[in-house]
């Protein structure tokens, strides 16, 4: 269960070509619609679920549908990114929410 | 042949049969064709003065009850097409036309969807006819006359209800249309003034007084005659002259036309399928 | 981290301080931070006896980073920056405005937040580095477009404060639209005298190029070194097009003066202009005054009608500024040429501002006759008579004024010319296409750093203000034009290897001071920036830095805050506040003694767009239980569209923390005035008391 | 009062320049008719004057004033809105009166006589309807809620 680029928070990181999504996909699958001005995946089924896109959209744009092998319909994983941190929000099938903060290693 | 929706409203058909006549036989004679839908009501400018909704909604049953058909609206009065062309633009806002078509839906009407364009005869001869074409039809034109305009109010304004196709100060379309048809139009300081009928029965002085005016105006210029293209307009410049002659101390005599008979005769078509003969002063465009 | 050598300067502000901060025992605790090599406490660091010491430390225990605990840093910055050390490693702590002075009644809560203030200054000045202004070659030569009364003028004071200068004019000779009057007020004198004697300086000075029939064609490269491509058709009228000759040239600084254009008023139909003879505009009037002697002297009823097109919003929805006075001069001419003529001038409101009012004054004893009443149309007789009807609005009747001429007042249009060169060089204008930066700060800047604009094409204005905004722009011009120019090292720096080439911040600049480098990252044109840090705001990466206030420092002192600093059911709000106006506005509460929360930590910023969602997540994820962004209020962002942005990025974030189940309130805007420190104490209050309502942030527990 | 302020909303910019009242026929003939007055009134709330006098009944709705106004004001839909309220509270003017009452008859403003029809049939011109409760059903939906 890929990723969800949600429309109207994506602003194509305004630069019309090459948004942070794309840059960052190792699959090489988000792109932008040039028509639209916004980013989508081009191809859902190769779509690792890194969640590396999640991570990095600056307009908290794109959601990650989690796989059912990790959690059914309801389930929720959510990242905020700081500068030299980021913090997760679970969330099970029953609406329990756990948070995680972490030190990341892109520190200065 | 064209095909439109003919909106006579509630005065041409009772108290202008001449216009109703002679705008019927000119479009016949040009290959118009003018349907007839028994629906239309009046377009809603007494009621605006009742409820601006109501009045609105009235003007949106016409146009929505038009559009049903795949039709466009010629009208023949003034007031009506400017209402209607008025309600037309302030349609365009989409929350105010979703809850007029709530409110047509309620009254088991179709909705309107913006589709239907709304223009006055004389618009639509100058316009979409073109004079070229229409100076190509003329058989008999009436070059020894001489004609003064009047456009009444409502013709050109609002103009941005009129897609400004003429000057609301000083409109032309109307001459050129006469012209068109051979005769001479008079230029006047007065043109633009208003018949004054609306007030008829408010301020009745104010009223004639306008009347009169224009009517002085045109008879010192030696106007054969006063051309209108509105039903009210003639009411107060015809029925009403020896009235306002009076009250004002002055003896009329100009005969008033509607511009459908001068095109009429200048297409060749006779005096009866004009309605010359309900003239209340009698004119007749070929004996001159 | 101990190779540092900090020192710690408390200030008690003649006891003003002290009285609320438990100074002793911080810098006891001071004195046993890593690094920290000496501390002081004086009664006034900012006297004379004070730097001294201050200096004195420096020398003698080899400071690398001062930091001053006193009054706020707007304040003092002279005194602070001499300090026998990089002004930049210096650090300024605001104990007196925003700790003693504003929470005078609960010391305890002064000391707990001055401490927490303590640690994060001590984190952020480790991270400061030492700038030297940067010098960049400028050419001593600059470009005036526009060959009117405001170029010509701009060119000679140029010329005088010893530029070389190129004045272009696009039409084959100079003098623009005031070659076209009769007359010019307030002085009634013929223009051709003042343009002569301009037109004689312009031809003797030999640093100034006149090159008319000719036009911009392109502009690049930076202030201080602009290259500006220019056409120049032949000015032969024998042989036109024969020669087109295309140059380039290197100015330091572009002052633009591309004029007006007359409104046409063949738009209000109802005044027949252009369909009834003798109804004509004022610039008509000038023409006829001009080239027939007896258009003035012959004896004739006039009347004048204002307003027409200006203050209209269906055409120009302005004041075009000089119509009154145009109408009010073009009357006393015909009344000093022909005592008979009987005029009437038909108007909205007379503005005659300053010295005008004697004129205007002046028509008014000559029995010019003014009515209040704006004429709704003009009908013509076959005498060729004009009658005016106008309702009299003073004396609440109608009046009937049939005359031989009426005169329309028609005012001014931003200028073709104006248009061409918005697209060419990049400008921005306002509503009504008339250039402009910040009306009421900076209203001779263009939204580009050393374009500057004169004259009309600016807003409307007289020949006198055309000449006076001529010489203020020159003045501003003149920075760029010294051989050099001192570039103040706040400028952003982008970190190459964090960087993605998104372009966010190239596209985000209002400025426009990004482009791109060869392998295509951002890099500033540091002549065009103007530090308001929106690129730091906006990068996703956290990828750059203003010199003054880096992505580290915010980072690092975000690390060390204590968000418990007043107890743990204590709020903690970390409040970023906009240098011009909120900032300050926290410092007059205090000085004012307008008690606000302890609760409230406040960082300066340069604008509120120059806060990182990054940094703003960051401070949440670590505990802090509300963001205050405060800055000014849209209309009034010096950085143009700052707040605005500020607020879409608040916006992500507030988006984010609902999808994490936390309350999107943990995040605010607040519009804050420079004048309204109330405000700012009560915004607050009231948010201190709703963090409390929702509760302590989740993750302040971890 | 919502919709009746169709064409108002930019009452307020008014700087009574008097251009509507310059080219106004009726206070041309009637002085006592003044639009720029008018508008003041009902920009200073003064609505019982205006709704309770004459003046909003003698305006042709000419629209020369509307086309006219330098601030884009709907002069004669504002003189309309007036008119409206004062028929609301029962101040209607005979002529609306009467109008009001041949509408809601037959659905027309000049109802055809038996004569009218006669005329018509002679002159070989279409048969005219009339719907006595058309006009009293679009009221009624036009004040229906929803």
């Amino acid at each position: 269960m890929p990723v969800y680029v949600v429309k109207d928070k994506c602003d194509g990181c305004k630069g019309k070509e090459e948004p942070l999504c794309e840059q960052i996909c190792i699959g090489d699958l988000m792109t932008l619609n040039s028509d639209t001005g916004k980013a989508y995946c081009r191809s859902l089924r190769d779509c690792w679920d890194c969640m590396s896109c999640t991570k990095i959209c600056p307009k908290g744009a794109i959601e990650q549908r989690i796989p059912y092998q990790l959690g059914y319909h309801g389930a929720k994983l959510i990242p905020m990114l700081g500068t030299d941190s980021i913090t997760w929000t679970c969330v099970d099938i029953e609406g329990k929410v756990e948070r995680f903060s972490f030190r990341t290693r892109n520190k200065h | 042949m064209m095909k439109y929706a003919l909106y006579l409203g509630c005065a041409t058909p009772v108290k202008a049969l001449k216009y109703e006549i002679s705008a019927r036989n000119v479009a016949k004679r040009l290959g118009i064709e003018l349907v007839d839908l028994p629906e239309f009501s009046c377009c809603g400018f007494p009621v605006k003065s009742m409820d601006l909704f109501a009045a609105l909604l009235m003007a949106a049953r016409n146009l929505a009850l038009a559009e049903e058909r795949g039709l466009n609206i010629i009208g023949l009065c003034t007031g009506c097409i400017s209402v209607l062309a008025e309600a037309k633009v302030q349609l365009e806002d989409e929350k105010l036309r979703d809850r007029v078509n709530e409110k047509l839906k309620m009254l088991g009407l179709p909705q309107y969807r913006q589709g239907v364009s709304v223009k006055h005869f004389a618009r639509f001869l100058h316009e979409d006819y073109g004079l070229d074409v229409l100076r190509r039809e003329i058989g008999a034109p009436l070059e020894s006359l001489k004609f003064g305009i009047h456009y009444g109010c409502h013709y050109a304004k609002p103009s941005h209800a009129h897609d400004c196709f003429d000057d609301p100060s000083n409109p032309a379309s109307l001459d050129q249309l006469i012209q068109s048809a051979g005769a001479k139009t008079i230029e006047y300081p007065e043109k633009n003034q208003c018949c004054g009928l609306t007030i008829r029965g408010t301020a009745e002085n104010v009223s004639m007084k306008l009347a009169a005016e224009k009517l002085e105006a045109l008879s010192i210029r030696g106007a054969d005659a006063m051309v209108v293209a509105c039903p009210s307009c003639c009411i107060a410049y015809e029925n009403n002259q020896q009235l306002a002659g009076r009250k004002m101390g002055k003896e009329f005599n100009l005969p008033v036309l509607y511009f459908t008979q001068v095109i009429g005769s200048a297409l060749g078509l006779k005096e009866e399928d004009l309605g010359f003969e309900f003239n209340r002063i009698e004119f007749h465009p070929t004996a001159r | 981290m101990s190779d540092i050598n900090i020192g710690v300067f408390f200030c008690t502000c003649e006891g003003e301080i002290e009285k609320a901060i438990a100074l002793d025992s911080l810098a006891q605790e001071a004195s046993g931070r890593p690094g920290v090599v000496a501390v002081r406490k004086d009664s006034c660091l900012c006297s004379e006896h004070g730097l001294g010491a201050i200096r004195e430390d420096v020398n003698k225990f080899g400071l690398d980073r001062v930091l001053v605990a006193a009054c706020s840093p707007s304040l003092k910055t002279k005194e602070f920056a001499d300090l026998g050390i990089n002004k930049y490693l210096v650090e300024r702590m605001n104990f007196r405005e925003q700790c003693s002075q504003s929470h005078p009644d609960n010391s305890e809560d002064a000391t707990k937040k001055a401490r927490a203030l303590l640690g994060m200054s001590l984190e952020k000045i480790r991270h400061s580095k030492a700038l030297e202004p940067v010098m960049v070659p400028a050419v001593r030569t600059a470009l005036v477009v526009g060959g009117g009364v405001a170029g010509i003028n701009a060119a000679l004071d140029l010329a005088g404060a010893g530029a070389e200068v190129f004045l272009i004019e696009k039409k084959p000779f100079l003098g623009g639209r005031v070659s076209e009057l009769h007359r010019y007020y307030p002085r009634l004198c013929p223009p051709s005298c003042g343009l002569e004697l301009m037109f004689s300086k312009l031809e003797s000075d030999p640093r100034i190029h006149v090159l008319t029939s000719s036009e911009v064609e392109g502009l690049s490269g930076s202030p201080g070194n602009f290259s500006i491509s220019i056409k120049t058709s032949s000015s032969d009228p024998t042989k036109p097009s024969e020669k087109v000759q295309v140059r380039t040239i290197i100015a330091g600084a572009v002052i633009l003066a591309t004029g007006w254009e007359p409104f046409d008023p063949t738009a209000l139909t109802e005044y027949g202009y252009g369909r009834l003879e003798h109804v004509i505009t004022n610039l008509d009037f000038e023409k006829s005054a001009r080239e027939q002697k007896q258009f003035l002297e012959q004896q004739k009823k006039t009347a004048f009608i204002q307003c027409v097109g200006s203050r209209d919003e269906r055409h120009l929805p302005y004041c075009s500024d000089v119509c009154c006075m145009v109408s009010i001069k073009q009357a006393l001419l015909l009344k000093q040429a022909n005592p008979d003529n009987e005029i009437t001038i038909f108007y909205n409101d007379i503005r005659a501002p300053g010295e005008y009012e004697a004129m205007y004054r002046q028509a008014r004893t000559r029995g010019i006759q003014f009515i209040k009443g704006i004429p709704s149309e003009l009908r013509q007789d076959a005498q060729g008579k004009i009658s005016v009807s106008v309702f009299d609005l003073v004396a609440g009747e109608r009046t009937e004024v049939a005359v031989d001429q009426v005169v329309l007042a028609t005012g001014m249009k931003a200028s073709g010319g104006t248009a061409e060169l918005k697209n060419t060089f990049g400008l921005a204008t306002n509503k009504y296409n008339f250039i402009e930066s910040h009306l009421q700060c900076h209203p001779l800047d263009s939204q580009r750093e050393g374009i500057f604009s004169a004259g009309c094409c600016r807003a409307p204005m007289d020949v006198s203000r055309s000449i006076e905004s001529a010489g203020a722009a020159t003045a501003k011009a003149l920075r760029y034009l010294q051989g050099e120019i001192a570039v103040t090292p706040d400028f952003p720096v982008v970190d190459i290897l964090k960087c993605d080439r998104c372009k966010r911040c190239v596209e985000e600049c209002p400025f426009k001071a990004y482009s791109f480098d060869d392998k295509g990252f951002p890099q500033v044109d540091i002549l065009k920036c103007r530090a308001c840090g929106i690129c730091m705001g906006g990068c996703p990466l956290g990828a750059i830095s203003l010199g003054e206030l880096s992505i580290e420092q915010l980072s690092g002192m975000l690390d060390v805050l204590d968000t418990s600093y007043l107890g743990e059911d204590e709020p903690v709000i970390l409040g970023f506040l906009c240098k011009n106006d909120a900032y300050r506005a926290a410092d007059d509460a205090g000085a004012k003694g307008i008690s606000c929360p302890s609760n409230l930590i406040s960082i300066m910023v340069p604008c509120s767009g120059a806060v990182n969602g990054m940094i703003i997540s960051e401070a949440i994820a670590k505990g802090v239980d509300g963001i205050l962004l405060a800055g000014c209020p849209d209309n009034q962002c010096h950085c143009i569209q700052g707040s605005v942005l500020a607020k879409t990025r608040l916006a992500d974030v507030s988006n984010k923390l609902k999808e994490m189940y936390l309350e999107p309130e943990r995040v605010r805007f607040a519009s804050i005035s420079r004048d309204d420190p109330e405000k700012f104490a009560a915004t607050v209050k009231e948010y201190v008391e709703e963090l409390k309502q929702l509760g302590k942030n989740p993750l302040r527990i971890q | 009062m919502g919709h009746e302020f169709i064409g108002g909303e930019k009452l307020k910019c008014c700087y009574q320049c008097g251009k509507c009242t310059s080219g106004c026929e009726v206070n041309r003939i009637d002085p006592s008719f003044q639009p720029h007055r008018l508008l003041h009134l009902f920009g200073m709330g003064a609505l019982d004057e205006l709704i309770n006098g004459d003046a909003i009944w003698k305006c042709t709705t000419c629209f020369t004033c509307s086309e006219r106004c330098p601030q884009g004001i709907a002069v004669t839909d504002i003189l309309w809105s007036l008119r409206a309220m004062a028929y609301k509270s029962c101040r209607a003017s005979e002529l609306l009166s009467a109008q009001k009452s041949a509408l809601f008859k037959t659905g027309r403003l000049y109802p055809a006589t038996v004569l009218d029809h006669k005329k018509r049939e002679k002159a070989g011109l279409p048969p005219l309807s009339e719907d006595s409760s058309l006009i009293s059903r679009i009221f009624d939906a036009a004040k229906a809620d929803g």
